[in-house]
């Protein structure tokens, strides 16, 4: 039920897994460890895998969205990936997938950041 | 287990403006709605809109300062769910502009401008009320599909 | 997760004496609860006290007509749980005689007469107050264990 | 989560299932078909398996006192078998396993029972 986030690393990709729910109150939770990592600038690539995540609104939308212009801004690229219907049908009505690619697995999004790396 | 055709209830549940009971609202308003039987997409539907009404008010209503109670309502009519959540914090002074895609007044706190956005797509109504400096109530209507009508 | 040790909440929830309703309390209850992460039979004992207190209510206190409201209200200190809960009915007249183990004054609807004893035993403390024509109100204390007490 | 009730028959015994949870408002659900069945007048036994069942209160132990008495009256036995642990310290602190023996699995609530079908 609670917010879980699981940080993992691949070929100097950030893989960034979260699990349970993501509201305003676990935005914190999300936003932080991301940023800690992120900042000191040793990833440029990030996949999200969003597979156990139960529920999610506006404000973790903007938590995405947050992690995602961080990263453009220093040339570097987000790809999401697994969703339940639920995560699919929020992020659709966000629009988010006009600025972030999604596919199905980790080694469809490893093969998307490839030609990045 | 029967569902019941049309069925009257009526709750409210008063709870102080701190993020750790927007889970426990949407926990409040899944176990109301489940004597519809209600799908999983509508009862997901539900959660979120809560959610995001509940989010504006601690967030915009009281500028997340953890005090402040937040009134939620819950009715049944039929298979027709009213929600309303209140808050008496600062209120919305133009409700046009609030309700606009992408704005939001706290863009330095990672807001997407997007909660009113969800609850109009994911609700049948939405109505806003609100008082500069008394409070908002937003309204939210959902009608949950009849159990006979889905397919298996 | 990090449990925070010392967490004010009071959360105030209103609903229609009807036996529909008596899940939802204990949800709502549960739910209330859940950031102390009790053990499961803690949560089960929470879950069995307010149930007999809001099936009382329903029973005795409005007679099973549907009708009247519940007044549900919790509040955290620390690791300690409040619960109260009200009735506006008809109220108890003999509170010795009522908390008597096996004592009914409803034997014909297969009542056993050991909500009160159920509730002494789950809870820390049970408290009564009572006014006949007026309503009952029933509060119940139980402290959850320390997260970092436990043996895994 | 809500209740529900199974009705299996096995030697002339009843065997009777509850799932879910068994509160006041389950009661009526739960009472009535075992009335009907019992009245019929072809059981004298009834065994009571509890172990899908995940709540109960003093109005599911009236319940269960119910059937009790009825089954007494008539010179029928009524025996209890699985429970998780917070269906067992309710059934424990109503006494009522003064009056019900409880076992492990249906098998040795049929033996149990043999002696008297
Ligand atoms: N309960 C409220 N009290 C005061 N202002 C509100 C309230 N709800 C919404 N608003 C205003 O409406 C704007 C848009 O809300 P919304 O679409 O949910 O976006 P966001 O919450 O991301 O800012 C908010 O930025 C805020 O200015
Ligand atoms: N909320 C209430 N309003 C009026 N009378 C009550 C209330 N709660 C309990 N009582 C009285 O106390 C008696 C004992 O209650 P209890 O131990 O819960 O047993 P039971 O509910 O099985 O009768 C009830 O039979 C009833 O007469």
């Amino acid at each position: 039920m609670a917010f879980q986030l699981q940080l993992d690393v691949k070929d100097q990709i950030l893989i960034v897994t979260f699990c349970g729910e993501l509201d305003h109150h676990a935005a914190a939770e999300a936003r932080q460890p991301m940023e800690a990592f992120l900042s000191e600038g040793r990833f440029r690539h990030v996949i999200l895998v969003l597979n156990r995540l139960d529920f999610i609104d506006s404000s973790g939308i903007g938590v995405i969205l947050g992690r995602y212009k961080w990263l453009a801004a220093r040339g570097g690229k987000l790809v999401i990936c697994g969703m339940n219907a639920h995560v699919r049908k929020i992020l659709d009505v966000s629009g988010i997938f006009k600025l972030i690619p999604a596919v199905n697995s980790v080694p469809d999004a490893m093969s998307l950041l490839e030609v990045f790396v | 287990m029967t569902a019941i055709a049309t069925v009257q209830n009526h709750i409210k549940f008063t709870f102080p403006a701190m993020s750790e009971n927007e889970s426990l609202a949407r926990t409040v308003v899944a176990a109301f709605v489940m004597s519809l039987d209600p799908m999983l997409d509508e009862l997901n539907d539900l959660k979120t809109a809560v959610s995001e009404a509940v989010t504006n008010a601690i967030i915009h209503g009281y500028d997340e300062r953890n005090s402040g109670m937040i009134d939620l309502e819950a009715e049944l009519d039929g298979r027709t769910v009213f929600i309303r959540i209140t808050d008496y914090g600062r209120g919305i002074h133009d409700l046009w502009q609030a309700r606009q895609p992408m704005y939001t007044s706290k863009p330095d706190l990672e807001r997407p401008g997007m909660g009113f956005t969800m609850m109009e797509h994911l609700m049948d109504e939405v109505t806003v009320q609100s008082v500069a400096g008394r409070g908002t109530t937003i309204g939210l209507r959902k009608t949950i599909s009849p159990v006979d009508m889905r397919w298996h």
